[in-house]
């Protein structure tokens, strides 16, 4: 099937600085991408050059197949919502949803269908005859997104819609963006530096560092399997823990942990044979306490340092081979600084990265 | 309706180019060709009329050789390092103090910028007229009783600047407030409850925190106040005719009368030049700065 | 990136926020209108001046203190300065220019604001290529003296066919008053969230449109400011209203400094003060009138470097 | 071209046989307070009568104001019917550079080489034997005004000449009388010193200095004389805090003041104030030293127009401005004196029989301006403003910097 969106060998300049190097990224019809990454990471150009607010400076943007490098952003077939909702402060939030089309020449009686559709898809009606500066952060946002939505496009950019709401507000839009996505089965690009957003709501993420795509693949995958170091430090909360040893393969590969033989024959190696100094990563998540760390294959017996209770569970901090540990236990179980504490995890769920390139091995 | 193909340098953003072609043409064929024209007719020895008679420095050479030039440059060097620090400082106290929410606010501004509607020549009259000597302020203080008190700053060459400068003062203060008091109006409330927390008194924060935070309202303070100050002519004219003797003499005064009293074109465009030198140097790595290295704002 | 919609409702951050209220009479509060009385009367003398001298007669002048408000109010002065005065052959007093002035000024604010306010836009919104270089230029050109420019100027004028003409004054007042209302609308566009000017082209919105319907609707405050600064400054020109036109379109300005200036026995002092003031009455209304809004649309942008 | 100047021609000689038909003419100058506007006035009306328009373009400021105007309204292509100005070589550059219309044609119709007097004025307006501008009537500058009440009250007699005009001085300034009034304006400053260069230097020192530029001379003693006169001057003048020379001429009539040094136009001030030549106040031209006047004036300018109807009116105008009618009514207005042999003043004071006496005598010296540019005579100014202002200035330096100025004149 054709891309809905297509960028090839993308590249922008600042003067002397390279925000985007090199980019290729081909979106399905239909998907929902998420562009992640930390500020500076090239997300925000990469989406503002898509929606042709930016030129690049080599390169080609395709969008249903049309080159559309050079066109004018509405000539693209995209919209678009901001950050600052960027609506504007002089016009109803009528005028707001209608003067994209009134500018495309637009007859009357089409401009009313799409708005009177795009308010009941938002639930906006009663709005529609106020101004923007008569309402809340997130009715303000649902009008920037239903001006979006009137424009009756192909794609969606969103430009970190929900960071100047507040967290129960940000929950609930993210909720409703997820079913617009169902529902109109659309192209969406959305760019965040949130974690959550982007697990919650995309079919696929790439995340980016420096103007360049670390990984580019589902929730899941970005998840479990991350193809290099920086993406597996960068998802998750708390981040990976990673102990400095070395993978010795000779024929049962195996790594050395606080003095204790590690056997990774449960590990789904992507480059099998590897040997060398490496990172090994374990998740807190994945470290287990308790009846269930008897029953792992590695254990260790770790000192809780300092304890962060956090309601359903507790996070222990803690330290094992000179390398500071962070885990999980039951929010129910008793801690306290200073406790031992029985740890063990399954080697299998971990990511081993060469430290050399820190690409996954 | 898309370009398959880049678009060639000049049609990039082609209404907006379209849209500054007055700027464009204003600063290359203005003041750029104005300035450039004025400085190539500085080497010739026009008179009346522009002649092509080069001459090269010797327009220069007399120029720093003019006891009166040289007086300028003194008494504008004088008059605007005193108007620049007394504008900012009276007008920011008149800033400060209006913004103490004080009871007849409006009244006050209004006072306090007013001048400013009146142009450069009423102002000088009124002032010229008020430090009169015979029927001014020194009269009228006499009249009084104090027959010893003597206040004619115009007739006194060591004095008469500074009788400029009240009316100067007088008349752009207001303005210098209204722009201070739109940068306090700026400054987020919480700054004062951190330093009213921290017990800083209120003197300090002022000269340790809110100035600083208002670097860019100072900034177009200083456009509007040295630009007018470099262009200091009709106060001058109006108020002391550039007496007594030459003490108030002003290098855009030395100028015009060289053009058009002397009709001695080229010395007064040799003036000019040095005017604009003097104006890049000081401005250009400014300006540049400010406005040539930042993308927005 | 703050919220544009909440920032651009509220342009006017106008309200007051110093450090904190105050009682009535506190010590701090005597000192505070204490200063403000005594740099008042500073300020206001010598409005005082001129309006009292313009209501006296000339006896009352020549004996009198110029502080003294007059024994007897005659509006005489203010009568003949406006109708009767002469200024060379004619003497039918300011009434003359004033509406040339008006003529003058109309078309020069409007023309001067809306090339600026353009120029502003363009800089600050679609930034192309060299843009700043021309911006510096032209912040470099509010330095000129005019003096300076007079002669090439008419040169180039007299080369395009303008000078003399009403037209040719409305450029030159045009032209300079283009670097601080340039500067002005920079700033003040700049201060204009960038994702407004984005949301504008997603939307279909060209160089024009969004100028027209995005900015000119917003930058209402700063074009309030630009209409005073411009009105004033053009009102009050006298070198170039006199250079730039011909005698049946001199200013008032022209008629003012002939009436001081002229020189005829003993100085008509209450004459000139009424000359003066009525001259000044233009700008000082709108000045009057529109001071708050001045603050405000300072404080709504001109003031963001 | 010589269609048009045929065409020209026949116009003129309609000009001069009949009222033509009415165009506005656009005159411009600097004469705007009472005497003056009274005066322009004269002119004006005489040139309504031909049916044409006057469109007055007063602007107050000879120097700061009027002269840019004029000048670049000329060379800006968009140039007035008429203009005042001042004789000299300040117009000379217009002239050559073609801007000028020539008059030689009316001139020469009407005669004027026989009328006009003295010779002088018309040479200064002749430039390659045609004649560029109009005078329209003659001030001098060289003389001293006295308030005849302020000697006689004091005790003292009416100097006869400068040196008692001095030596009476300690006298007036015990009594608190400023002995010369003098307003602070430059130009002001530069008559005084040229007014004493004539009259206690005498007329061959004084073209001697300018015309001959003979800079040795003006470093030595003869001029020396000069300066030690206009330092005492100085001594004289402290205390006299006007700007306007209508305000100095009014401190003298108030007696706060006992003299003045200034052109004879400020004689209508003191008629104006009521005071009667002779009785009131005396005149001592050529402060009583040197009877030597400067004869030179104001004249007028025609600026090269395309449109025959403008030229016609121009002729026009010319016509009127030496005409003997207008001559009478406008020296009278004026307080000055006319520029043709034949016009009678209407009721002379005596300062002004005394001007006619010593124009006809011939004694006349040529002004300033035709024998220097006024480049040149800004540099004077610009010494003398410093010299008067200062009194630590010495003679002797101001007298050595006044020679380079003048060895290096133009």
């Amino acid at each position: 099937m054709q891309p809905s969106v297509s960028i090839q060998n993308l590249k922008l300049d600042f003067g002397s600085v390279s925000v985007l190097r090199d980019l290729n990224l081909d979106i399905g019809q239909g998907e929902f991408l998420v562009l992640l990454g930390s500020s500076g990471c090239g997300k925000s150009t990469l989406l503002n050059c898509i929606a042709g607010l930016l030129e690049p400076t080599e390169g080609s943007i395709h969008i249903k197949g049309q080159n559309v490098t050079w066109a004018e952003p509405s000539d693209r077939g995209i919209g678009m919502v901001f950050q600052s909702y960027a609506l504007y402060p002089q016009m109803t939030v009528e005028g707001n949803l209608t003067f994209g089309l009134k500018n495309a020449k637009m007859p009357k009686d089409e401009i009313a269908r799409r708005v009177a559709r795009a308010a009941e898809v938002l639930q906006i009606e009663p709005l529609l005859k106020r101004q923007p500066a008569a309402l809340s952060g997130g009715q303000r946002q649902r009008v920037a997104i239903g001006r979006a939505l009137v424009r009756d496009v192909d794609v969606f950019l969103f430009d970190e819609p929900l960071s100047n709401l507040d967290a129960k507000l940000r929950a609930d839009l993210r909720v409703e963006i997820k079913r617009l996505h169902q529902t109109l089965e659309n192209t969406m690009i959305y760019v965040t530096h949130d974690q959550v957003e982007a697990m919650t709501l995309a079919d696929r993420i790439a995340i980016m560092k420096g103007g360049v795509v670390m990984q580019l693949d589902t929730p899941s995958v970005i998840y479990n399997k991350p193809a290099n170091k920086y993406v597996a430090d960068f998802i998750g909360s708390p981040s990976m823990n990673f102990f400095d040893t070395r993978l010795a393969n000779p024929q049962s590969p195996k790594v050395v942990i606080a003095g204790k033989d590690v056997s990774l024959s449960g590990y789904e190696f992507t480059r099998p044979g590897f040997s060398g100094d490496v990172w090994f990563g374990i998740r807190p998540e994945h470290i287990v306490t308790g009846e269930a760390a008897d029953a792992a294959p590695t254990q260790f017996e770790v000192r809780a340092e300092l304890v962060e209770p956090m309601g359903a569970e507790t996070l222990v901090w803690s330290s094992l081979a000179g390398t500071s540990l962070r885990f999980r236990v039951d929010g129910q179980m008793p801690v306290a600084d200073g406790d031992l504490i029985r740890v063990g995890f399954d080697p299998a769920r971990a990511s081993i990265f060469d430290k050399a390139e820190e690409l996954r091995v | 309706m898309s370009q398959s193909g880049k678009p060639t340098g000049l049609f990039k953003n082609l209404s907006a180019k379209i849209a500054a072609v007055p700027m464009v043409l204003t600063a290359l064929v203005v003041f750029v060709g104005c300035s450039v024209w004025t400085i190539v007719y500085s080497f010739t020895n026009s008179r009346l009329l522009p002649s092509t008679k080069w001459v090269g420095l010797d327009q220069y050479e007399r120029l720093w050789g003019t006891r009166r030039w040289l007086i300028s440059i003194e008494n504008l060097a004088i008059y605007g390092i005193l108007m620049l620090i007394l504008a900012l400082v009276l007008g920011f106290l008149l800033a400060a103090l209006i913004d103490q929410k004080i009871r007849f606010e409006d009244g006050f501004r209004t006072i306090f910028l007013y001048p400013y509607a009146l142009s450069f020549i009423v102002t000088g009259l009124v002032w010229q007229w008020l430090l009169n000597p015979e029927f001014g302020i020194q009269h009228a203080v006499r009249s009084l009783g104090f027959e010893t008190f003597t206040f004619d700053p115009l007739y006194n060459t060591n004095t008469v600047l500074y009788g400029v400068l009240i009316a100067g003062l007088w008349h752009t203060s207001g303005l210098v407030m209204c722009l201070m008091l739109a940068g306090l109006r700026g400054i987020d409330e919480d700054v004062w409850k951190a330093t009213k927390i921290d017990g800083i008194p209120a003197w300090k924060t002022y000269l340790l925190v809110v100035i600083p935070m208002m670097r860019p309202v100072f900034i177009t303070t200083l456009v509007l106040i040295t630009s007018a100050i470099i262009k200091l002519y009709d106060l001058v004219i109006a108020q002391t005719g550039g007496g007594p003797g030459l003490a108030s003499e002003v290098p855009a005064k030395f100028v015009f009368d060289m053009m058009f009293v002397s009709q001695n074109l080229a010395q007064g465009f040799a003036a000019s030049s040095m005017m604009l030198v003097a104006v890049i140097v000081v401005i250009i790595p400014w300006a540049y700065l400010e406005f040539g290295g930042k993308k927005h704002g | 990136m703050a919220d544009v919609t909440a920032n651009m409702q509220r342009p006017s951050p106008a309200h007051a926020s110093g450090p904190k209220p105050r009682r009535a009479f506190s010590r701090n509060n005597i000192v505070i209108y204490g200063i403000l009385v005594v740099l008042a009367v500073y300020y206001l003398l010598p409005f005082y001046v001129m309006l009292m001298t313009s209501l006296k007669g000339l006896p009352e002048i020549r004996m009198g203190s110029i502080f003294a408000p007059p024994m007897e109010i005659t509006f005489e002065p203010w009568v003949k300065a406006w109708s009767t005065v002469c200024t060379g052959l004619n003497c039918d007093g300011l009434s003359r220019g004033f509406w040339n002035s008006i003529k003058i000024t109309v078309p020069s604010v409007f023309f001067s604001i809306a090339v600026a306010s353009v120029n502003g836009y363009a800089l600050s919104m679609w930034r192309f290529k060299g843009a700043n270089v021309f911006f510096t230029i032209l912040i470099i050109g509010a330095f000129i003296p005019y003096q300076v420019m007079i002669y090439p100027i008419v040169i180039l004028l007299r080369e395009i066919g303008l000078y003399g003409d009403l037209g040719g004054l409305v450029l030159v007042h045009t032209i300079f008053g283009m670097p601080i209302l340039t500067l002005l609308f920079r700033n003040y566009f700049s201060s204009v969230p960038e994702e407004l000017f984005k949301a504008a082209r997603v939307d279909g919105a060209r160089f024009w449109t969004i100028y027209l319907k995005i900015m000119l609707p917003m930058a209402v405050p700063i074009f309030v400011v630009a209409v005073i600064l411009q009105t004033t400054a053009i009102w009050n020109d006298f070198l170039f209203g006199v250079i730039f036109t011909r005698p049946d379109n001199y200013p008032m300005t022209v008629q003012l400094n002939n009436i001081v200036n002229s020189v005829t026995g003993v100085k008509e002092y209450n004459v000139n003060m009424a000359a003066t003031l009525l001259s000044g009455v233009v700008p000082l209304t709108i000045y009057f009138l529109s001071g708050k809004l001045f603050v405000r649309g300072i404080a709504a942008g001109a003031v963001k470097g | 071209m010589t269609k048009f100047k045929t065409f020209a021609l026949g116009m003129l000689t309609a000009a001069a046989a009949q009222p033509v038909l009415a165009t506005d003419l656009e005159v411009t100058h600097w004469w705007t307070s009472g005497a003056e506007a009274a005066a322009i006035r004269v002119i004006s009306e005489g040139f309504q009568k031909s049916g044409n328009t006057w469109v007055d373009g007063a602007i107050a400021g000879a120097g700061g104001v009027a002269r840019p105007l004029i000048t670049s309204r000329i060379t800006g292509g968009d140039p007035m019917g008429a203009t005042q100005f001042t004789h000299g070589q300040a117009m000379r550059e217009l002239i050559e550079a073609g801007f000028m219309r020539d008059v030689t044609e009316v001139a020469e119709a009407q005669g004027w080489k026989d009328q006009i007097f003295p010779q002088s004025l018309l040479d200064s307006c002749t430039f390659e034997g045609k004649l560029y501008c109009v005078p329209s009537n003659i001030h001098s500058q060289q003389w001293l005004w006295l308030n005849n009440a302020v000697f006689t009250d004091n005790g003292l007699s009416v100097p006869q000449n400068w040196d008692e005009f001095v030596a009476a001085a300690p006298k007036l300034r015990e009594m608190d009388i400023i002995p010369l009034a003098q307003g602070q304006q430059s130009w002001q400053k530069q008559l005084m010193f040229n007014v004493l260069m004539v009259s206690i230097g005498g007329p061959e020192l004084f073209e001697r200095v300018y015309a001959g530029r003979d800079a040795d001379y003006a470093a030595g003693s003869d001029v020396a004389k000069v300066f030690k006169a206009a330092a005492e001057a100085r001594d004289l003048m402290e205390g006299s805090n006007v700007q306007a020379w209508n305000e100095a001429a009014n401190l003298m009539i108030s007696g706060r003041a006992a003299g003045q040094i200034m052109g004879d136009w400020v004689q209508g001030e003191f008629t104006q104030a009521g005071m009667t030549a002779g009785e009131d106040f005396s005149c001592l031209p050529g402060l009583g030293v040197n009877e030597y006047i400067t004869a030179a004036g104001d004249a007028f300018y025609f600026p090269k127009v395309d449109d025959p109807e403008i030229i016609a009116a121009q002729d026009v105008l010319a016509g009127v401005i030496v005409s003997p009618e207008t001559q009478v009514e406008f020296t009278k207005a004026k307080g000055a004196l006319p520029v043709r042999r034949d016009v009678e003043l209407r009721d002379p004071t005596p300062c002004m029989e005394k001007g006619m006496a010593i124009l006809k005598e011939g004694h006349i010296v040529e002004s300033i301006n035709t024998m220097v540019s006024p480049d040149t005579v800004g540099r004077v100014t610009d010494l003398m403003i410093e010299f008067f202002a200062d009194p630590s200035f010495s003679p002797e330096t101001a007298q050595a910097e006044f020679a380079e100025i003048i060895a290096t004149a133009d």
